[in-house]
């Protein structure tokens, strides 16, 4: 009993909760006539793709500059690389890589000016974020309907100019970590290449804060007049951790489209901040400390929820109520999270 | 207890304020129908063409066995009726103050309300 | 402090406060020969959006004078607005009375929500604006959860050009022809081809005054003695958390109203998403008219009000003409809106922090020269 | 302020300065990014016409991408187009909610302009009385028309996947109760599947994620015999996808066009047939066929979006000039024509269910369905049976 309640008290009641909600509905999915295989293979294949956007968020968490509303950035950045990698024709792994150093090169520059903007307003990055991030969405929209890309497989096939919403990977590095040393079992495979690209992204995260840098950059986080006081440069490790975020941002981004198979420009990258804050919030990080078990935890439950209510709830219910409750669920989790430490403080 | 007082009396208030607007605002939609109709043994016949017209307003006309839609807001109302035959000649203009209730919904049968001699008639239709 | 300034310091201090302002009045400038709209059309269209926008925006001037920075929560009084308009629709209540009682219904809805928003905020002090922001997401996910699928069922809504035909449910598009602009037709006037929305303007002037009046009340000091410093409030025995609270509930409230004007204007209700973007777009006009995070007045209300729908109706067809791509004009009006508003606060923001650093400078600086001023 | 003034008035004047042309035509489409065939239907009335900034006679604006917010953009869109004193006609495809309010305010400034509808999203009863036109694709013949090509094909299980937000719309709603009673009456199983609106928070690309999941899932339960169907275009590119590697049939989108999802989903390289429908379809075609999808999959020879932008663009036109009379089914088709040669049309007047009472105004429209590797199937030759038109 005790160690349940501990458990509970580490875990938090509301990952606990969630944690249950889900179980419940894969033992209930069979009875939904949805397959269980298949719905566990969706949600680790999610997992993989999202979690290294999730994981973004991190060192900007961690520096104190709060949750990266502004993830589009990275994401501009990386579909950029992508498409610039695609222009150039480079298919294959060798694609992959290409989009990813191309990615990381733009990622750090946006990110080096991002940084530097969100050192100007400390204390309101949250809001500001999403607006740098609506913003830059926005001006890329215009871009990529006027930058000279040529290539036939992605260029608007009635218009002959201007990128179309969606351009498909086939051909180029579609899956190409998702297959990677993949083990099927029948119905059921595990994208192992996923999970070894997550883990060694994670393993980064987790190395660099056990640098000289990410300490100091911890300690910007958690308190930056001492850190001050200590002689760390509070704006430097900042601008730092924004730009490993970005530059995250742009590689979870590529990983999320190799599995996805298809490119989406356009808007769509502001679709992408909300379920990968959602989700480190969800794992029970909060607006100032985020560890990867948290990004683990998230980005399971979360996904987990996106894959099974759709399916197993709709076909009890006979509604589609279950949009709404996602919708309620995460967001309603957020402002908990958002709420959260003011009151630790107090007691 | 003074504040509760107060704050109930407010309340009470703004309640009936909203009944007040509800009974002031509603609008009811009348269906006015030109066609034959039995009604207790009574065969009412329809005029060829008939013109409807609400308070003044402009006059609608309608033909033998169609219908044309009123939206009116406030019980009480002035209604003039002018039937003609085919050729459009005026045969007969009947005026008549017709009272509603809170009905949404009211249908009117033209004939028989035509053959109906009192002054003031009250309509009443769906609540809904 | 001022009089110290020399006249190019002035200067100077008058473009860095009016920054934003000052830009957009450029951008426009450049924006309306380009666009060729003819001066009536560009009168009246202003002339409408002033009726139709600025109760919304003003709504958002009390929590500032509260210190609770931009309300992002004033969604949730807009959808108590919808709700209210929703019924009255339903019960075919129609002209004044039915905004009336649109406005009687939205009321109690808007308190509740007002209350719930104010107490969170209340628990995410520092993090007033993105916990309101998100805040409205949440609620926007149970206003779904009721309008899709508790009215026609548990709620009772009947009218079939409501309801969804699987019968339950408000479709997607309601049309508000029985409320269609009665409050700008209220007292018609007429000046040349424009045409004025007395009636609207009116009930704005009326809001104005309550605000103003408001700042005097014992309620508006206190306010006002919270944004500068909470806890110096709270040991001058000022309640924080409850006035924060009404201050919210006031603005909620008063959102309700504004959002009720600005559809009784715009003739149409999109259930699910009407109140998707009046909480950025009045946000987004009010920092544009020049006020901030912590300060705004009615005048920046007015100005912000034209100065970001001038560029609205302006800038898809300036674009256009342009680049010569409908598209683009498009995606270049929301690139400009969304980045003013990004460079509106981080100018702020930045603002702010060297106030503080000034401050901490000359608070240095008093210090020193006090001294020999003592020994005087 | 004063300068502001001196501008305006500078500015009113630029427009006079302009016009070459004897009119304008306004045209209102979506995007690039949301509705490719529209917009490229005022692209190719502009080639025939002229842009009015350039003196010609069309004038193309477009409406927000998150039109179901911006409503108050697309109505200043819509409304602004009257300020040019040569407006003689707006056309807006598709016409998003806040139309009918623009046309609304157009009317009341200038009753002389002729206010055409594509695909309206508000309800019949609101846009068709505003309107000098209201077109739709002819959801309710349609509802028995796909089924009937779907048995036709072979198939023996019909998936109709949509969404709240859709099944709002009045026409939608009712081509899925009448696809379910053709299902019925035909001897198919109806099954309906919800997939996340993408509008939604989850995005066209989560809504897609879905879909492209869904499918094989989907495939499995209900067997290789299954038609599928979606209602929202941002589904439709990963359904076909996954249609074509897996099986099943798709006989038409909701808004069918050999552009709508075929070349996203396939990789199709239409560069050196822009703007030839023939060809683009036979382009598709192989595509189609080369990945396996040959008898399963199908669209409608012309692009229905393209057609309607131009094809009432084309009609307004003649109107203006005095060569077409408004509110004639004939003359109407004989302009979209002009933009589809050789296509088969069909359609009808919108008649209300509640009333009862015909729209004079309101017309709804079908092409033949083309199915590749197969060719036409003759549907606008099929006689829809009377008390499909009455299912709610």
């Amino acid at each position: 009993m005790n160690r349940l309640r501990q458990f509970v008290n580490k875990a938090g009641w509301p990952r606990v909760i969630i944690g249950f909600f889900l179980l419940s509905l894969f033992v209930a999915a069979p009875f939904a006539e949805v397959s269980l295989a298949a719905s566990i293979k969706d949600t680790l294949v999610r997992f993989g793709m999202n979690g290294v956007l999730v994981l973004s968020m991190v060192p900007m968490v961690q520096s104190g500059c709060g949750l990266n509303f502004g993830l589009p950035l990275g994401v501009i950045a990386g579909l950029l690389g992508a498409v610039t990698t695609m222009e150039m024709g480079i298919t294959g792994i060798m694609g992959f890589i290409t989009a990813v150093i191309l990615s990381c090169a733009i990622a750090a520059v946006l990110g080096w000016g991002y940084g530097k903007m969100l050192n100007r307003v400390k204390g309101e990055e949250m809001v500001i974020s999403t607006y740098v991030g609506l913003s830059s969405v926005m001006f890329m929209c215009m871009m990529w309907l006027v930058l000279p890309f040529k290539s036939p497989a992605m260029v608007w096939g009635y218009g002959g100019s201007g990128l179309r919403t969606t351009i498909t990977l086939e051909g180029y590095w579609f899956n190409i970590i998702d297959n990677f040393l993949a083990i099927k079992i029948g119905d059921f495979t595990f994208p192992t290449g996923l999970f070894i690209f997550f883990a060694v992204m994670a393993f980064l995260v987790w190395a660099f804060f056990h640098t000289k840098t990410g300490t100091a950059m911890t300690a910007v986080g958690s308190n930056p007049d001492f850190a001050r006081a200590s002689g760390i440069d509070v704006n430097k490790m900042r601008t730092i951790s924004v730009i490993i975020s970005t530059v995250f941002g742009a590689v979870g981004i590529l990983v999320y489209q190799q599995s996805y198979g298809f490119i989406q420009l356009y808007t769509s990258p502001l679709f992408m901040a909300f379920p990968a804050v959602a989700a480190i919030l969800l794992g029970g990080a909060s607006v100032h400390k985020a560890t990867i078990t948290n990004v683990i935890v998230g980005t399971i439950l979360f996904q987990g929820i996106l894959t099974m209510t759709p399916s197993v709830i709709n076909s009890f219910l006979k509604t589609d109520l279950s949009e709404v409750i996602r919708i309620i669920v995460s967001n309603g989790m957020i402002v908990y999270a958002l709420t959260r430490k003011t009151t630790k403080v107090k007691s | 207890m003074k504040r509760t007082v107060f704050i109930l009396i407010l309340i009470a208030l703004l309640v009936l304020l909203g009944v007040w607007m509800f009974v002031l605002g509603r609008q009811r939609t009348i269906v006015m129908r030109n066609e034959d109709i039995d009604r207790q043994g009574i065969t009412y016949e329809a005029a060829q063409i008939v013109g409807i017209s609400f308070d003044g307003a402009e006059e609608k006309e309608i033909t033998y066995d169609d219908a044309a839609i009123f939206y009116l807001v406030g019980s009480s109302h002035k209604l003039k009726l002018r039937v003609a035959d085919e050729d459009g000649n005026t045969l007969r203009v009947v005026e008549k103050t017709i009272k509603l209730d809170l009905s949404k919904n009211i249908s009117v049968d033209i004939p028989e309300l035509l053959e109906n001699k009192e002054e003031v008639i009250k309509l009443t239709g769906k609540m809904w | 402090m001022s009089q110290n300034l020399t006249f190019t310091e002035k200067l100077k201090n008058f473009f860095i406060s009016n920054a934003v302002p000052i830009l957009f009045v450029v951008i426009t400038l450049l924006a309306v020969p380009v666009s060729g709209f003819s001066a009536n059309y560009l009168i009246q269209e202003m002339i409408t959006r002033i009726g139709r926008n600025s109760f919304l925006v003003l709504s958002l001037l009390l929590p500032i004078i509260a210190g609770m920075g931009l309300n992002f929560g004033m969604v949730l009084g807009a959808m108590a607005g919808q709700i209210g308009l929703i019924f009255i629709t339903d019960w075919s209540i129609v002209g004044i009375p039915g905004l009336v009682l649109a406005m009687l219904i939205s009321t109690p809805i808007s308190i509740l929500l007002g209350i719930l928003c104010g107490s969170v905020l209340n628990r995410a002090k520092g993090r007033e604006m993105a916990t309101s922001y998100i805040l409205g997401f949440f609620i926007n996910g149970v206003y779904q959860l009721v309008v899709l699928y508790f009215m026609g069922g548990i709620i009772p809504v009947k009218s079939p050009s409501l309801v969804l035909s699987r019968g339950y449910g408000i479709r997607n598009t309601v049309a508000l022809d029985g409320v269609r602009q009665v409050f700008d037709n209220m007292i018609p006037l007429k000046i040349g081809e424009i045409s004025i929305p007395l009636g609207t303007f009116f009930i704005i002037a009326l809001l104005c005054l309550f605000i103003l009046w408001f700042r005097k009340t014992k309620l508006g000091q206190d306010m006002r003695a919270i944004a500068q410093d909470m806890k110096v409030a709270q040991s001058a025995g000022i309640p924080v958390d409850r006035t924060r609270i009404i201050s919210i509930v006031i603005s909620t409230v008063l959102a309700g109203y504004g959002q009720i004007i600005f559809l009784q204007n715009m003739g149409t209700l999109s259930t699910y998403n009407s109140h998707d973007q009046t909480g950025v777009f009045s946000i987004a006009a009010i920092l544009i008219g020049g006020a901030t995070v912590s300060r705004a007045t009615i005048p920046n209300v007015f100005i912000g009000v034209i100065l970001f729908h001038m560029m609205f109706v302006v800038s898809p067809m300036a674009g256009k003409n342009l680049i010569g791509q409908a598209m683009l004009g498009e995606y270049f009006r929301q690139f400009i809106s969304y980045g003013i508003i990004a460079i509106a606060l981080v100018l702020h923001a930045w603002r702010r922090q060297k106030d503080k650093e000034m401050e901490r400078r000359s608070l240095r600086g008093v210090k020193a020269e006090k001294q020999p001023q003592a020994e005087k | 302020m004063k300068k502001l003034l001196v501008l305006l008035v500078v500015a009113m004047f630029s427009v006079f300065a302009f016009s070459a042309a004897a009119f304008h035509i306004g045209v209102v489409t979506g995007t690039v990014s949301q509705s490719e065939d529209d917009l490229r239907g005022a692209e190719a009335l502009i080639k025939n016409y002229g842009d009015s900034a350039s003196g010609g006679m069309i004038t193309h604006l477009t409406y927000p991408d998150n039109f179901m917010s911006e409503m108050e953009t697309t109505i200043a869109q819509i409304a602004g187009l009257a300020d040019d004193p040569l407006m003689k006609a707006i056309i807006v495809n598709q016409a998003v909610p806040g139309t009918a309010e623009a046309f609304r305010k157009v009317r009341e400034k200038r009753p002389d302009i002729l206010l055409f509808a594509g695909e309206p999203h508000e309800d019949p009863g609101v846009i068709a009385p505003v309107s000098d036109i209201a077109i739709n694709a002819d959801n309710i013949a349609r509802g028995y028309t796909i089924i009937y090509a779907a048995k036709m094909l072979g198939a023996k299980t019909f998936v109709h996947i949509s969404f709240p937000r859709h099944m709002g719309y009045e026409l939608l709603s009712r081509r899925r109760n009448i696809m379910e009673q053709a299902c019925k009456d035909l001897g198919l199983k109806f099954v309906f599947e919800t997939a996340p609106d993408p509008t939604s928070d989850v995005g066209v690309a989560g809504a897609q994620q879905f879909v492209l999941e869904k499918v094989p899932a989907w495939l499995k339960k209900y067997g290789q015999e299954t038609a599928f169907f979606c209602t929202n275009d941002a589904h439709t590119d990963p359904l076909l996808k996954r249609i074509a590697e897996l099986g099943g049939y798709f006989i038409e989108a909701d808004l069918p066009s050999p552009l709508m999802g075929y070349p996203g989903a396939l990789g199709v390289d239409l560069k050196a047939e822009q703007g030839n429908w023939p060809a683009i379809l036979n382009k598709v075609e192989e595509a189609v066929v080369a990945k396996g999808g040959k008898g399963r999959m199908g669209t409608w020879a012309y692009s229905y979006g393209y057609a309607t932008t131009a094809g009432l663009g084309e009609y307004a036109k003649n109107i203006i000039e005095g060569k077409a009379k408004l509110n004639n089914l004939k003359d109407l088709l004989a302009a979209y024509n002009v933009y589809t040669p050789g296509a088969e049309w069909n359609g009808s007047n919108y008649k209300d269910m509640n009333t009862g009472i015909k729209s004079k105004n309101h017309f709804l429209l079908y092409q033949d369905t083309y199915v590749f590797g197969k060719g036409y199937l003759g549907m606008t030759k099929i006689t829809v049976p009377e008390k499909y038109f009455g299912i709610k």
